[in-house]
């Protein structure tokens, strides 16, 4: 740009803006390529993750079906302490049902929701718990992950696994501070009776519930 | 009403962007060695920022969702930010020579603020309307300028004390950033009620 | 082509002298957020890199299409249309990284490093220079940043390398403190990044201040080795 | 030739004066609590004064200070005295000590040692360690356990081990969270009917501690150590926004005199918000100073997630602190409106 | 197909953005640059050449080009030095030592007996502080003197010395407050 | 008449150590060896010496003229001959010496004929340079010469006038026993003050620990009939501060950048009015003052001294005890060690204390500011000391003048309560101290900057008239080639003279004009081409090859570029 010519206001705009288009189109032509490539890749990616959660609460073998295509739209569900639509999983052996996969939400942690999945069998066991999601406190209230708690043998979150809902008695369904039947580490009581209670609440919902949860026609 | 409130206690205090979320440190640091030009700074990046979440909503909501391109927005946020930036600029230079002394060599800098780009993209994850995405653009832009005026408060008086000498200038400050942020800790749960 | 000289000033600037994060202060905001662990920091400052050198090839070879007056916002586009490459390159096969990451990608658009290098350098040097230069300030950020992760790690937890699993399947991460060690969690907070990040750069001046007292030392007197100015320098109260 | 400057005389007073009244003021207070405690108490404040004058030498000799004038001054020692007492009585050994070297290296020496650091250290001691060590900082012996000596020590230096039952979320800490659980207990009202937590006008026993504090503030006021205007404000503004909580929903919320005699509010008022060297100096600035500390402590305590808010609310207004002087500066002589 | 939705969307955006900004940039152009004027005034007129520009003007410019480090001036010393950095925002850096060292006020004095008159130093003084007319003898005029030494090279005899400015009650100033605990003395020398 | 008092807010309360020094009168100090006076002794210009060594004066002759308005004159203490005019060290806190004029008295104290003068009958202009003449100057601590703070305001009415007699250092007890031994002096000298301002009002402030001098001064006023009103002020140090004392009697507060004359008011020591009726009344000017002698001493007094005692002879009169370690001039609050013993009595010798580590212990370590605020509830000017400390202990000048430096009246308070034992008022004068230079250099800076663009102008300007010059001897030449052209062409042609024809003389002139502007081109040439390398030189040519072709040149006298211009180059 050695010599400097000099334009007016709407030459410079046009001249700029084509300068630009120029640019723009190159780069996200070339953006878009990339997109187009990584697209399967991503999705793949996407699944993945959403089976991983599935298979820690539901073990892989104990259904047969398209878990991921036999899902039910849920409403805003109080019960599960969820505000917003959430998806369920339905597990089927030869048709027959075998379990469900929800979400369900514990409102009162210490700082904020946890947001939890929950395996039950049609007979009201439970498969398993995970946390989804949570801000409890680092190193205090974050035992609920079974990757940061200092247990690993046999994690905080596994205590659920292989309960059945009527048999353990509403009751029972409190941190043994509380007299009931789960245990907490010290200092930290706050989150686990937050999750016992969302877990307490999101069985008794799916067991009483559990037909209408199956039978209902879902969106593949 | 008080939904509004809380979400702007929680931009401006509780998730302060720069001590909380970690966005925009280059000019926290940069501009911060003296009060006036921290005022200028924040005064800056308040009308951008605002401005920047606004426009990003838009752009979000009526060109690229409707057309599913989603993974264009890194693109086209920055360059309407960007382009936001720079007819600021010029604007300012050429409207009032005042405001131009004041924020002149500050503006360019904002384009390169992540927080600017960082608070749409978090609007976007929390999948805020445009009246919340406004407000909780407004109250990070807040939560900056408030943090910029204190640190360059505290940064002027720290200047004038016996540092150890490998500590003097950035390193000090560093420090003091984190004590900062270590007071914001205590705004943790305000945002709730 | 290119100089050894050159060669060893560009490598000299990126990896010390001008290190992003300990001296020019710019990219901070990566640098303190995901530095929580080793592997992210790592993981992260490999994406900056790749940014850092495909963008300033770009606008190294384009530098002489690109108006002056657009300059900056041609410069962020080629910025922000390799990142969201490279984001979309993290989120097919290192999803679960992609997702701890989180608008960190994204942010290395305006990661000031990036764009100060490409303003500074790239726009005024040829290709090869400007790649280079990429290349080292990029690895200047990865040791910072690679350093800083594992002492926030360390402290905030006793371990080194959590997480390396989501890059390596199988590999697993090294407890190095007593595994009773209760673990400092300041470090792992946004507090402790400062902190740290101070200390790591006091760290650097106090290498620096001893090199260039020994330096002034040595002409004078050669035989003061054992010399305690370094490591107490006092506060310069006089 | 080395100039002597006028005044050829000063008055005689010097900084260990100073800082030797704030400890003396800060004795009925220790009294009192390892008193209520017992002697782990004492404990800690060896462990902690120990730690910092260690501390404090050691900066000192690697900055190339002169040692022992800084030792003398006793500023260390208010400051690892307050950790002392903020601190858990029954804290591991450790957990005081990285408290207090946390206060002296880097909240203190890093800025260049006596009087100027921006920041409270022995708050930041304690904001850095609740922060870390959440759950070991928010257990207090618990109401009616008596332990000897020998067995203070032992779980000080983590001899024995840390059992559940010896510990207890503090009063303050437990209206909280009891509170939060809904359902469990209907209102503060129930609460406070429980005679062992809590007594006739604050936490059982915490009320004497707190009382002897304020005590010992007023001696600070009497010997000018400390000027009226921050401990004014402070209880000003505690005594404000929950006077202002407590009249909106008294099921929900605490009475002022409770919170004015809970956790470490009078520590707080008389001893930590007046800290010259972090706070503000101008008198205006002051006020401000200690109504905001004392409005936050509150807010913290009662809803955010700390289980006492001095420290966090004393560090924010230390932030402030030097925009707030600089709008208060007083005017000078003769630059006022108008005389008379 | 997706691929020209895209392409079309941004490129609306382009157009859009461009053309706004091309056209603000003509409309809205300005001239000038105060911070020159403000450098200026920061450094200390003395006229040197120390910095390796013909004078304080062009090197303030200079600075403000970012051709120039703002370490170059010798005769404005350290608080020079920490006075740009403080107006343009940069961080501060020692006196480079190829530029010279900061050194005590001096001025120029002529030994009248040796000067012949040639009028060399005259031509040299930027700031005209020697007087004298052809062919007799100059004299410096010691208030306007800057101490520059330009005056020094061109003199054929070198009769001109420059003299360190003797403290008078005018310019004496208070000392700096002796810090009296100070052990530490001994290492801060070093 | 009752009179409300005010107050200023800090002030310290140190021992006052009074007692010593006033149980006995006044008494005459015997005349010494040696009489050595600077000719600075006052603020403003400094006097020009009047005399020449080997001179012999008379008592009272004038030794040092003012030099300009804010100056005043400076006389010989006593008769004899002036063995010396140079620099000797005199009692300033820097130990530099000063320009000063030694006499060797005769004994004889012959005076210079001394004429009372009718001051009512003169013009206040006359009497004022007649006071400025006589070396009144205020001897409350400042020196100022009196006659120009004698000018009242133009704009403002003169309210009130304050006679200061507080006296509120430590120690010092002379302005205590001028006012009880002269209070009728004084009274006549406040008098011819109160006629030259003509306020309203004149208040006599004492402080309330010197009841025999407020006693013997409203005797005087009682018995001068005058409508003084004479105050006991609470003792509070600086009481005696011409600001907080204005304040105390008047309420009004004198900011920094103010006269106080401006709001109506005006200061005066109690001994500058004594000074100033001697002067009228008697026509002695001032050839010497009262000074306390007191400290680490056996005799404490005070003395009535000639201005150029050195103070090595004085001071034995009170007998300085053996362990006496230095001597300091003024109070322990605002005084200095002075920086040699034999260094002379000045017009702002007020005191001198003795001093011994026993009565002035060594000032503990200064240790770091804890920013307490003591020093800022201390301050008279209502100033943040720890601020000021702050800023200049870090150098940062800029903020020290943001919070006020300049309002600091260096009184010592400020120091004086400081837990920390930090010498504040050293670092307060340090930073003004470097204020000051700087302003200095800055002014400095702008002369030379503007000279240096004027030489500049200055030799683009003579480059121009060179250019000029040579342009016009060219034209000149092209010109008579033209004429001599056109002449021949036209003897060829058509004899009509050159004159006669227009084409002709255009040509010339065009020709001429060309010519000029070849001339001012090789003229600037710029400096570069003298010494060009070859391919330079190429270039420079091909240039010029490719003006030509442009038609921006006349091919025909082709000049050689580079080596043609050179030596135009170097002459220009
Ligand atoms: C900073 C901080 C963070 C805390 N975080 C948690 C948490 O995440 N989960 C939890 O259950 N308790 C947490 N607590 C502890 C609660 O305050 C409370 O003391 C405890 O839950 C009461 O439990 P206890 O019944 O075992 O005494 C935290 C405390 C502090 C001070
Ligand atoms: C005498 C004393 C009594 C305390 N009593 C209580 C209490 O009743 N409840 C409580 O939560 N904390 C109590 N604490 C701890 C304080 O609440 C608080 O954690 C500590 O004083 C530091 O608080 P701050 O740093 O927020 O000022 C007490 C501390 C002291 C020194
Ligand atoms: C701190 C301070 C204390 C002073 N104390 C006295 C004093 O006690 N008596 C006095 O006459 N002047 C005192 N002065 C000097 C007065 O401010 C003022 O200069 C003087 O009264 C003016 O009178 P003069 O011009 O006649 O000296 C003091 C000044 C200062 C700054
Ligand atoms: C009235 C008063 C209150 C103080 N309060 C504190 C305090 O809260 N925390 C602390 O670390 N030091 C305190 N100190 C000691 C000292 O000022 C402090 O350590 C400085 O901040 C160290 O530079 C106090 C001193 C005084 C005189
Ligand atoms: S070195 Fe400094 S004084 Fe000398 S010319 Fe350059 S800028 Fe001016
Ligand atoms: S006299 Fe010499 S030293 Fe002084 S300004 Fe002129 S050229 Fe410079
Ligand atoms: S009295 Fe001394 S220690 Fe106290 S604030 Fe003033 S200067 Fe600082
Ligand atoms: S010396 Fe200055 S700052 Fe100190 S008390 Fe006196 S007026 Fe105030
Ligand atoms: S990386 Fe520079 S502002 Fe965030």
């Amino acid at each position: 740009m050695s010599e400097a010519k000099v334009y007016t206001a709407p030459a410079m705009a046009l001249r700029t803006a084509l300068t630009l288009l120029i640019f723009v189109v190159l780069f996200t032509g070339l953006l878009a390529g990339a997109y187009q490539w990584t697209r399967p890749a991503i999705e793949a990616s996407l699944l993945a993750e959403k089976m991983k959660f599935i298979n820690e609460v539901l073990p892989a073998g104990s259904y047969d079906n398209e878990l991921l295509a036999d899902t039910l739209s849920l409403p805003p569900t109080p019960e599960l302490g969820l505000k917003q639509p959430s998806t369920v999983y339905r597990a089927r052996r030869g048709g027959e049902p075998a379990a469900l996969v929800l979400e369900a939400v514990a409102p009162d942690g210490y700082s904020g929701d946890i947001r939890l999945v929950l395996g039950i069998t049609a007979d009201g066991d439970i498969t398993g718990v995970r946390v989804v999601q949570h801000k409890e406190t680092p190193g205090l209230g974050d035992y609920i992950e079974p990757g940061k708690d200092k247990n690993k043998e046999q994690p905080w979150i596994s205590q659920f696994a292989g309960l059945n809902y009527p048999q353990v008695a509403d009751a029972e369904w409190k941190v043994k501070k509380d007299k009931g039947r789960f245990d907490y580490r010290s200092g930290a009581t706050v989150t686990p009776r937050a999750v016992v209670g969302a877990v307490h609440k999101a069985v008794r919902f799916a067991v009483t519930h559990r037909q209408e949860l199956f039978a209902q026609e879902g969106k593949p | 009403m008080a939904h509004y409130l809380f979400l702007l206690i929680g931009a401006v205090l509780v998730n302060n962007v720069v001590l909380v979320k970690i966005l925009g440190l280059c000019p926290f640091m940069g501009v911060s060695k003296k009060l006036e030009t921290a005022y200028g700074m924040g005064a800056a990046t308040t009308f951008v920022l605002t401005l920047a979440t606004g426009a990003s909503f838009i752009i979000d909501h009526y060109l690229l969702i409707p057309f599913g391109l989603e993974y264009l927005r890194t693109l086209s946020f920055i360059v309407t930010i960007a382009a936001i930036v720079q007819l600021t600029e010029m604007v300012i230079a050429k409207t009032s020579p005042m405001l131009q002394q004041v924020l002149g060599i500050y503006l360019p800098l904002i384009t390169t603020n992540c927080a600017v780009l960082g608070v749409p993209l978090i609007n976007i994850s929390h999948s805020y309307g445009f009246m919340e995405s406004l407000l909780f653009g407004a109250g990070s832009a807040i939560g900056f300028s408030l943090v910029l005026v204190l640190f360059a408060g505290i940064r002027e008086r720290v200047d004038g004390a016996e540092v150890p000498l490998p500590f003097k200038g950035a390193a000090i400050a560093m420090v003091t950033a984190g004590l900062m942020s270590l007071a914001f800790m205590g705004f943790a749960g305000l945002d709730r009620y | 082509m290119i100089s050894r000289e050159e060669f060893r000033s560009i490598a000299h600037n990126g990896l010390w002298k001008q290190n992003t994060g300990l001296v020019q202060l710019l990219g901070l905001c990566p640098l303190l957020a995901i530095s929580t662990n080793m592997v992210n920091a790592v993981m992260l400052s490999l994406a900056t890199i790749l940014v850092m050198a495909l963008a300033n090839v770009a606008v190294a070879s384009l530098r002489n299409l690109i108006p002056h007056e657009i300059r900056i916002p041609v410069f962020i586009l080629i910025v922000a249309a390799l990142v969201t490459v490279v984001d979309l390159l993290f989120n097919a096969w290192f999803h679960q990284l992609y997702v701890i990451l989180g608008i960190f990608i994204p942010l290395i658009v305006t990661n000031c490093i990036v764009l100060a290098r490409v303003e500074a350098f790239a726009a005024k040097n040829p290709a090869l220079h400007s790649t280079l230069d990429g290349i080292f300030m990029g690895i200047g950020l990865l040791w910072t940043l690679a350093l800083l992760g594992a002492l926030r790690e360390l402290i905030g937890s006793g371990t080194l390398l959590a997480g390396i699993e989501m890059v390596i399947p199988g590999a697993s991460a090294i407890q190095v403190l007593p595994a009773d060690y209760p673990g400092f969690l300041l470090a792992i907070l946004p507090p402790g990044a400062f902190i740290l990040l101070g200390c790591l750069i006091a760290w650097k001046n106090w290498l620096d201040q001893r090199a260039a007292a020994r330096e002034r030392a040595r002409p004078a007197s050669p035989a003061t080795p054992a010399e305690p100015a370094g490591e107490a320098s006092p506060a310069p109260a006089g | 030739m080395e100039i002597v400057t006028s005044p050829h005389v000063l008055k005689p007073v010097s900084i260990t004066r100073v800082m030797g009244q704030v400890c003396l003021a800060l004795l009925p207070g220790i009294a009192v609590y390892s008193w209520l405690i017992g002697p782990a108490l004492l404990l800690q404040l060896g462990i902690a004064s120990l730690t910092a004058l260690a501390a404090e030498a050691l900066l000192l000799k690697l900055r190339g200070k002169p040692v022992s004038p800084f030792l003398m001054d006793g500023s260390a020692l208010v400051t690892a005295w307050l950790i002392a007492l903020t601190f858990p009585p029954l804290s591991p050994w450790w957990l005081t000590a990285t408290g207090v070297l946390f206060a002296i290296v880097i909240a203190k020496q890093l800025y260049g040692g006596l009087g100027q650091n921006p920041f409270n250290p022995a708050m930041v001691a304690f904001a850095a360690c609740i922060v870390a060590f959440p759950a070991l900082m928010s257990q207090w012996p618990a109401q009616g356990l008596s332990l000897s000596f020998g067995q203070q020590l032992e779980v000080v230096f983590g001899l024995a081990p840390r059992i559940d039952a010896l510990t207890a979320a503090t009063p303050l800490d437990a209206m909280k969270t009891a509170l939060k659980m809904d359902g469990v207990h209907a209102s503060v009202q129930e609460l406070l009917a429980n005679q062992t937590l809590y007594g006739t006008f604050a936490g059982r026993g915490w009320e004497w501690v707190t009382s002897a504090y304020l005590l010992g503030g007023l001696f600070l006021l009497w010997r000018r150590v400390i000027t009226w205007h921050v401990p004014v404000a402070f209880v000003l503004g505690l005594l404000l926004i929950s006077g202002l909580c407590w009249s909106l929903d008294p099921a929900r919320y605490a009475d002022p005199l409770f919170h004015l005699f809970s956790g470490g509010a009078m520590l707080g008022a008389f001893f930590i918000a007046t800290d010259p060297v972090s706070g503000c100096t101008t008198p205006r600035g002051k006020l401000i100073f200690g109504f905001g500390a004392g409005a936050l402590a509150y807010l913290i305590r009662v809803f955010g997630a700390f289980p006492d808010g001095i420290a966090f609310a004393v560090l924010i207004m230390n932030l402030c602190a030097p925009l707030i002087d600089l709008f208060c500066q007083p005017a000078v002589f003769g630059k006022k409106k108008e005389a008379p | 197909m997706e691929l020209l939705i895209a392409i079309a969307v941004m490129a609306l955006g382009a157009v859009v953005l461009g053309a706004a900004l091309g056209y603000a940039s003509i409309k809205f152009k300005v001239e000038g640059d105060p911070i020159v004027e403000k450098v200026d005034a920061i450094l200390p007129q003395t006229q040197c050449g120390q910095c390796g520009f013909p004078g304080c003007k062009p090197y303030a410019e200079a600075i403000v080009k970012g051709e120039a480090e703002i370490n170059q001036c010798p005769p404005g010393g350290d608080e020079g030095v920490r006075k740009l950095a403080d107006l343009l925002g940069k961080e501060y850096k020692p006196l480079s030592a190829e530029h010279g060292e900061e050194k005590p006020k001096a001025v120029a004095v002529i030994r009248e007996e040796t000067c012949i008159g040639c009028t060399l130093c005259i031509q040299a003084c930027p700031v005209d502080a020697i007087v004298g007319a052809a062919k007799q003898m100059h004299t410096v005029v010691e208030s306007l003197c800057t101490g520059c030494e330009l005056c020094l090279k061109p003199c054929p005899v070198e009769c001109i010395d420059m003299v360190p400015v003797p403290e008078t009650l005018d310019t004496w100033k208070w000392k700096y407050p002796v810090i009296e605990i100070k052990p530490a003395e001994g290492r801060k020398a070093a | 008449m009752l009179q409300k008092l005010f107050k200023f807010k800090g002030g310290v309360k140190p021992a006052y150590n009074k007692h010593q020094s006033v149980g006995t009168p006044i008494a005459t100090a015997p005349l010494p060896s040696r009489l050595v006076i600077p000719l600075h002794q006052s603020i403003g210009g400094t006097p020009q010496p009047v005399v020449a060594v080997g001179d012999k004066v008379l008592k009272g002759q004038l030794i040092g003229a003012a030099d300009g308005w804010i100056s005043a004159a400076v006389h010989a203490s006593t008769s004899g001959t002036v063995t010396d005019i140079g620099p000797y060290l005199v009692p300033h806190p820097s130990g530099l010496s000063i320009d000063c004029v030694v006499i060797e008295p005769d004994g004889e104290e012959r005076w210079i004929e001394r004429q009372p003068l009718d001051y009512r009958a003169m013009a206040p202009e006359a009497v004022r340079t007649y006071l400025q003449q006589s070396g009144v100057v205020g001897l409350g601590g400042a020196v100022f010469p009196s006659h120009a703070k004698l000018t009242p305001s133009r704009d403002v009415p003169m309210e009130e006038l304050v006679i200061n007699g507080a006296e509120c250092e430590p120690w010092i007890t002379c302005d205590d026993l001028i006012m009880r031994e002269r209070a009728a002096e004084i009274v006549s000298g406040i008098g011819l003050f109160r006629d030259l301002l003509q306020p309203k009002r004149v208040l006599i402030g004492i402080e309330d620990n010197k009841p025999e001098a407020v006693a013997a001064m409203k005797a005087a006023v009682q018995t001068a009939g005058e409508p003084f009103e004479v105050l006991a002020v609470p003792t509070l140090y600086p009481a005696g501060g011409a600001k907080q004392l204005i304040r105390v009697l008047t309420g009004k507060e004198i900011p920094a950048a103010k006269r106080s004359t401006d709001l109506g008011v005006q200061c005066f020591n109690v001994a500058t009015a004594w000074t100033a009726w001697r002067a009228v009344a008697h026509g002695e000017p001032v050839i010497n003052r009262i000074v306390t002698l007191t400290g680490n001493a056996g005799k404490p007094r005070n003395w009535e001294v000639l201005i150029g005692t050195p103070m090595d002879q004085l001071l034995p009169l009170a007998e300085p005890a053996p362990d006496t370690d230095g001597v300091i001039m003024g109070g322990p609050m605002m005084g200095f060690l002075i920086p040699a013993p034999d260094v002379p009595v000045i017009k702002a010798t007020n005191c001198l204390i003795a001093h011994s580590p026993t009565l002035f212990p060594p000032k503990p370590p200064e240790m770091p500011c804890i920013r307490c605020g003591e020093c800022a509830r201390a301050c008279p000017q209502e100033l943040q000391p720890f601020e000021l400390y702050w800023w200049s202990r870090a150098r940062n000048f800029g903020k020290t003048q943001e919070y006020s430096l300049f309002d600091c009246i260096e009184c010592g308070c400020c120091s004086y309560v400081c837990p920390a034992h930090i010498p504040l008022v050293q670092y307060f004068r340090f930073s003004k101290s470097e204020i000051w230079a700087r302003e200095k250099d800055k002014k400095m800076a702008e002369g030379a900057k503007d000279r240096f663009e004027f030489k500049q102008y200055r030799e683009e300007r003579e480059k121009a008239e060179k250019a000029e010059k040579l342009a016009k001897a060219a034209a000149a030449q092209a010109a008579k080639k033209a004429a001599e052209a056109a002449a021949a062409a036209g003897s060829e042609a058509s004899p009509a003279p050159p004159a006669d024809d227009p084409e002709a003389a255009k040509k010339a002139a065009i020709a001429a004009a060309m010519a000029r502007a070849k001339a001012q081109r090789a003229a600037v040439q710029p400096r570069n081409t003298d010494s060009v390398s070859p391919d330079q030189a190429e270039e420079i040519a091909a240039i010029d090859a490719r003006r030509q072709q442009a038609g921006l040149e006349p091919p025909a006298p082709s000049p050689e570029p580079a080596p043609a211009a050179a030596p135009d180059g170097k002459e220009a």
